[in-house]
């Protein structure tokens, strides 16, 4: 039985538009000392299911599908008001370690209070545990540290702070949501190891949200690309790197340049901006920005269909498969896509004239 | 020091934009001084792209903003078109002097919304260097010059020029601010972190719009960011800064295919998707960058470096050859 | 220790600057003489003295012996020499602790002022006391739970009590607690504490109400926006309860805007103290200030006008130093 | 405790969002216009003229004849209410686009300038923000005559420290931006960047302040007519309320009182949450200025 189950997550936020779809129809199963990745843009829904996971979005939000953690219905818990579950045995890690500590109380205080609030622990015990938490999470001089305030450390030194933070109770799952986005790049991978390490070591199981495929290629068991408040593709980390179906993934990794790439290799973008959530459309988001956009993808959302294996993908028109060829053979040979999109933008700049 | 010396100012005809010994010191707090940037030299061809790549601190923002006298650097010398007839040394001028030479040297800014101002529409956004000169240049049709530049960027004038920048995503704010400076004809385009702020998907355009411009406006760029894949994709000769100081100097190709400074290679080593020519064991002691205001003795890398000895304490490294146009400032530079 | 002698520094020369100001508008746009010896002043004495006009009645004067009054008036309030040297005596004695003497009933200043200004000080404590007490539960109640119901009409009471000037407040608590129910005395009444403290409700509660509403509305959107913040969004996902989480995580970093204010508004404070003396006859500082001005008894303004400069001076001090308390990031610049 | 919905979600998302004024603005916006329309054209409406004594009889209660009751000279409260309002707004009117012409204009230049500039007019500030606004104008009132352009102007004087200080505020945080830096980098010059960059930025959260200020200095001036220092001819509110609020008054009549102090009342609120919202609207912080 997995840890964690997500089935058919829904999360919308009235506006004075209309309903803003954050999250549309989101499943999946994470199992206990695994890591998933969820790959996305901003606005694609990744951070809002994170905060639907820990129970941290506003009252006027509309939460719909369920979510299970080691059977425990975890919305009947938000509602009955349990109050030794988040920050026990789910817990997060926020991208801005600047901003998620409080800026004028002491790191110690602030390591220790979710032990003496959940665990009951006394002011000396706790004390001495976070010591113990700092050290787990590489902080030099940790006694030291106890008596410092967030603004007396360095950036990478914060993010150890939070995550010994979140792991004083022991959780079972932790969120990490960007952790290194706000990090100089030395940083990021130490963080990222730190948090890779202390998985294995607790045997915890892991969510770990980033915009960069490249983050969770070597450290996500499994990985879901989302856009646009849906799952586009969901796969075994090395299946997807090795048959991606769906034409964002794709988009993604090419999109990005490479360090190993020459200079000046030329990029292909992906035209066009992430649609507006409150008024998608009837067909698939990235039909507007698609170059293997088919009649059908306008018209018709393409539901997540499992291929085997634990792959899935949202596409009428998957890459590597005929009709993702066809209809990109097709939109070349028309000059535009049904979507109304001249193929020249797809070819890089500079290849045009 | 991780830095110090000129051996890497090249010296040839094309030379567009000279930095000599570049230091810019801000006062921080009661007799404290932060040193932002110290003793900086490089130069840029004509047509050419130069990155400029560092983590946070290292002081590279600073160098951009001092490029365009913003505000004037403590002390060097920023040379437009060294040695020609036309030569202009930008920390000479002041005031109206430094005014007119402006327009030559244009730059854009990391943060799209920040570069904008919200009460103004595009095509006022756009077309206002043209208005500041207009008198220089009567002739200019400036609704034209407008529509054209907006064009170029890939915006639809007719559209975008009666919106105000709020109606915009980032990407397109972005846009916006490639033709504002572009307006302007200018030779030189500095771009302080463009695309750090944008969506991976938008990324790309940005990066795209910013070759194409180079090539159809004639631009000479020098592009800073703190991501390596996009300073190797966008450059023809890249800067590796840390805390103020130059580490490497040299040709993209050769600085990425042979990285010799040990900051370098970490750097190289710590990208999510790890370079091929550098171990990925190679990691920078610490999570702490020291602070500009009290910066280490001698290199200012040995506390983090995994190279580091007694010498590196005492003795500032000067910048060296180690090839081709490919300089170094370490005592112990090369692969380990 | 630098920071000590910089606000020295800056306490000086506030007062320096407001005193200048007050006794240069005072002297160039009234005249001094004229306050002291009323209108024989404008008896042209030199003439008199010179022989050339001898009936001096139609000039405001009664006897020629009233030129040897104007004489002694000028020898002893300095009129005769310009306005910086005076300017500059006056100081001069003011470090010597002598705050002159009023031009009206011969008494020290220093006398008026340590008789007016305890109950002025005990009316404005209490008045901040009132103010605090009622603003900040009622604030964080209303951030609980902001934008609904309890919150709305909170708003919109704070609201209403802004809009309430002081002396319209004094005049209907004076129409209801004096005139009507005659529960409170109708002067001020000064024979013990008790008494004291009982005549200054009224006076407290009209001076306190805007300001609670002032505080109120900044701690609430303050409070609201903190509770927006990374650290609480942290603080939840660690799984700590609404109370822990108000007053051991929003609540200090909330007060930066209410502190700021309670020191900006020292002035305000003063201004509508000094109404409020009106209102309710407390023989303040406040009236003191307001009767001096009127008869032009520049000695007294001055020396009400540097007690003022100084507290207020001082409370921002105080509001700074309240900051280093609140955030320890302060701590270290200063 | 939850996160209200001040930012919409939608804005999270990089939606457009229209912000709204809300209904209660207009209903506040509408006082505003009819009582300054009142005000306006006082002399040619069907009302009482506020001085001719004996309208009714003394000290009669608000009724059919005298909506707003009589005062002890037989005088129309209601005419006087209406009259009464064109002083006192245009005081608040006048003092405010005073304080705002010279506050606004020394806090720009001592916000983009800074160093010694600003240091010079900060401390100029700071020396009147030091003395309590009412006993300066108390001061300036009581030496230079008690005539309307006097009572205006010192307001007026009395408004520009706190008005300068937002202004500063709000052109250091605009000054940061990086469009002043591109338009200094596209050859701008400071008078240009002042005018062209800044000066549409600041104009906003000052639209709001006039309201804000208005109402400020509405009361203002009624406290000065209770230091017996307002308009020595004619009258205002606060004039009217100090008339009326003698003990002996307030027991036989409290209507005398009473409605000037609800006019009084009514305008300012509307004044306050109009500006307030507008404050809101354009994303200004709280101002947190009092009565000075």
């Amino acid at each position: 039985m997995p840890l964690l189950s997500v089935a058919d997550l829904r999360v919308g936020f009235a506006t004075q538009r209309g309903l803003l779809r954050a999250v549309d129809g989101v499943s999946f199963d994470l199992a206990e000392g695994q890591t998933l990745g969820i790959v996305g843009e901003s606005g694609s829904g990744k951070s809002v299911t994170a905060k639907t996971l820990m129970n941290l979005l506003p009252s006027y939000a509309r939460v719909d599908g369920s979510i299970t953690f080691d059977g425990r219905d975890v919305r009947a818990m938000a509602s009955e008001g349990e109050r030794h579950f988040w920050g026990v045995e789910m817990t997060m890690v926020f991208q801005d370690p600047m901003t998620s500590l409080n800026p004028v109380k002491k790191v110690g205080e602030q390591i220790a209070e979710s032990l003496r609030v959940h665990l009951k622990r006394s002011r000396k015990e706790a004390r001495d545990e976070a010591v113990d938490l700092l050290q787990q999470v590489g902080i030099p001089e940790p006694k030291k540290r106890l008596t410092q305030y967030p603004h007396e450390l360095s950036g990478g030194l914060r993010q150890r702070v939070v995550i010994a933070m979140s792991l004083a109770c022991s959780p079972r799952l932790l969120i990490a949501d960007e952790p290194t986005t706000a990090l100089d790049v030395t940083v990021q991978k130490h963080i990222l190891d730190l948090l890779d390490e202390l998985r294995e070591e607790r045997g915890m199981a892991m969510i770990l949200i980033t915009h960069d495929l490249g983050v969770v290629k070597g450290r996500a068991d499994k990985i879901m690309v989302m856009y646009a408040g849906r799952t586009m593709e969901q796969a075994d980390t090395t299946t997807l790197f090795s048959e991606m179906h769906h034409p964002y993934t794709e988009a993604l990794l090419e999109t990005i340049p490479r360090i190993d790439m020459a200079s000046h290799a030329r990029l292909v973008p992906i035209p066009g901006s992430p649609p507006d959530a409150v008024d998608l459309g009837p067909g698939c988001p990235f039909a507007q920005r698609c170059r293997y956009c088919s009649e059908a993808c306008i018209p018709d959302r393409p539901d997540l269909k499992q291929l085997g294996h634990g792959h899935a993908c949202a596409c009428h028109t998957p890459v590597g498969t005929g009709s993702g060829t066809a209809a990109h053979m097709a939109n070349q040979n028309s000059g535009v896509t049904p979507a109304g999109l001249d193929m020249g933008m797809f070819s890089p700049v500079g290849e045009e004239a | 020091m991780a830095g110090s010396g000129t051996v890497q100012l090249r010296d040839s005809d094309d030379i567009v934009l000279r930095v000599e010994n570049l230091v810019m010191e801000f006062p921080a707090g009661l007799h404290q001084v932060v040193h932002a940037v110290s003793d900086v030299s490089f130069d840029v061809r004509r047509g050419e792209t130069l990155g400029i790549v560092g983590e946070s601190g290292c002081g590279k923002s600073t160098t951009a903003r001092a490029l365009v006298q913003l505000p004037m650097p403590t002390s060097g010398t920023v040379l437009l078109d060294p040695g020609d007839a036309g030569e202009v040394e930008l920390t000479d001028l002041d005031g109206e002097d430094l005014r007119c030479v402006r327009p030559r040297i244009q730059m854009i800014f990391q943060d799209p919304i920040s570069s904008l101002n919200p009460r103004r529409r595009v095509k006022d956004i756009v077309g206002e260097g043209l208005a500041i000169w207009r008198d220089e240049h009567p002739d200019v049709d400036v609704a034209a010059r407008v529509d054209e530049v907006l064009g170029a960027v890939g915006l639809d004038p007719v559209v975008a020029g009666c919106r105000r920048p709020h109606e915009f995503s980032g990407g397109q704010c972005q846009r916006i601010s490639i033709a504002r400076a572009l307006a302007i004809d200018p030779e030189i385009l500095i771009c302080d972190e463009p695309v750090s702020a944008l969506d991976v998907s938008v990324q790309a355009q940005i990066l795209n719009i910013l070759e194409e411009m180079k090539e159809r406006f004639g631009l000479t760029l020098v592009f800073i960011s703190h991501d390596l894949s996009v300073v190797r994709n966008v450059s023809d000769r890249v800067v590796v800064m840390y805390l103020g100081k130059v580490c490497e100097i040299g040709d993209a190709d050769t600085l990425f295919s042979e990285p010799s400074h040990p900051y370098t290679r970490v750097l190289l080593a710590s990208a999510p998707e790890p370079s091929a020519v550098v171990d990925a064991s190679e990691s920078a002691i610490g999570d702490e960058i020291p602070s500009p205001i009290d910066p280490p003795s001698g290199c200012r890398f040995r506390t983090r470096c995994p190279r580091a000895t007694e010498i590196c304490a005492s003795d500032e490294p000067v910048m060296r050859e180690m090839g081709s146009d490919h300089f170094v400032a370490c005592h112990f530079p090369g692969s380990p | 220790m630098i920071v000590l002698a910089r606000r020295l520094v800056q306490l000086v020369a506030v007062v320096l600057a407001v005193t200048f100001l007050a006794f240069t508008a005072m002297n160039t746009l009234g005249d001094p003489l004229f306050n002291v010896v009323g209108f024989v002043a404008a008896v042209d004495c030199d003439a008199v003295e010179a022989g050339e006009i001898e009936d001096i009645s139609s000039q405001g004067g009664t006897t020629l012996g009233d030129c040897v009054v104007v004489a002694e008036a000028r020898e002893e309030f300095h009129l005769n020499e310009p306005l910086p040297i005076r300017y500059g005596r006056w100081v001069g004695d003011l470090i010597r602790g002598d705050f002159g003497t009023s031009f009206k009933n011969r008494m020290p200043v220093s006398t008026v002022l340590a008789d007016r200004l305890p109950k002025s000080l005990l009316l404005m404590g209490m008045a901040e006391v009132f103010a605090v007490a009622l603003s900040v539960p009622w604030a964080i109640a209303a951030a609980y739970r902001a934008n609904r119901a309890m919150d709305r009409a909170s708003t919109i009471g704070a609201f209403g009590m802004l809009a309430l000037p002081n002396f319209a407040l004094g005049v209907i608590l004076f129409y209801f607690f004096v005139v009507k129910w005659q529960i409170f005395p109708s002067r001020f009444e000064d024979d013990n504490l008790a008494l004291r403290l009982k005549s200054l409700v009224l006076p407290a509660l009209t001076l306190g109400m805007p300001l609670a509403a002032t505080y109120f509305r900044l701690l609430r959107t303050d409070l609201i926006t903190t509770l927006q913040e990374d650290f609480v969004v942290m603080a939840k996902a660690k799984g700590l309860s609404n109370r822990w989480i108000m007053f051991r995580h929003a609540l200090r970093p909330s007060l930066f805007s209410m502190v700021t204010v309670f020191g900006l508004n020292t002035a305000a404070l003063i201004g509508g103290a000094l109404i409020v003396e009106q209102v309710f006859s407390i023989p303040g500082l406040g009236r003191a200030l307001v009767e001096a001005s009127i008869r032009d008894d520049y000695p007294v303004v001055l020396g009400a006008t540097v007690v003022i400069a100084t507290g207020f001076v001082i409370i921002n001090f105080a509001v700074d130093l309240a900051y280093s308390y609140l955030d320890p990031r302060v701590r270290r610049e200063s | 405790m939850d996160t209200p919905p001040q930012v919409d979600p939608a804005e999270q998302f990089g939606v457009v969002v229209a912000r709204r004024l809300g209904f209660g603005f207009w209903i506040a916006a509408a006082w505003i216009i009819i009582i300054v329309t009142a005000g306006a054209l006082a002399p040619w409406l069907p009302i009482a003229d506020p001085n001719e004594t004996g309208v009714g009889g003394r000290m009669d209660g608000p009724g059919w004849s005298n909506w707003f009751g009589t005062d002890s000279n037989g005088r129309d409260m209601f005419a006087r209410t209406i009259w009464g309002a064109r002083v006192s707004l245009i005081v608040g009117f006048f003092s405010v686009l005073l304080g705002i012409c010279v506050g606004g204009t020394l806090g720009m230049i001592a916000g983009y300038f800074r160093g010694i500039v600003d240091r010079i007019i900060s401390f100029s500030v700071f020396v009147l923000l030091a003395y309590p606004g009412l006993v300066l104008a108390l001061l300036i009132v009581g030496l230079a005559g008690q005539t309307l352009p006097i009572v205006a102007m010192t307001l007026g004087i009395v408004a520009i420290a706190p008005i300068a200080r937002l202004s500063r505020a709000t052109t250091l945080v605009y000054s940061e931006r990086e469009f002043v830096a591109s338009a200094r980098v596209l050859g701008a010059t400071n008078r240009r960047i002042m005018v062209r960059e800044l000066l549409p930025n600041v104009l906003i959260p000052m639209g709001a302040l006039t309201l804000l200020g208005m109402a400020i200095t509405i009361v203002a001036e009624g406290g000065l007519a209770f230091l017996g220092l307002s308009v020595e001819e004619g009258f205002s509110w606060g004039k009217m309320i100090v008339l009326g609020s003698s003990p002996r008054t307030l027991r036989e009549g409290p209507w005398v009182a009473m409605f000037p102090i609800g006019a009084m009342f009514v305008t300012v609120l509307a004044l306050n949450f109009a500006g307030d919202r507008l404050r809101e609207y354009f994303d200004v912080r709280e101002l947190g200025i009092g009565v000075g």
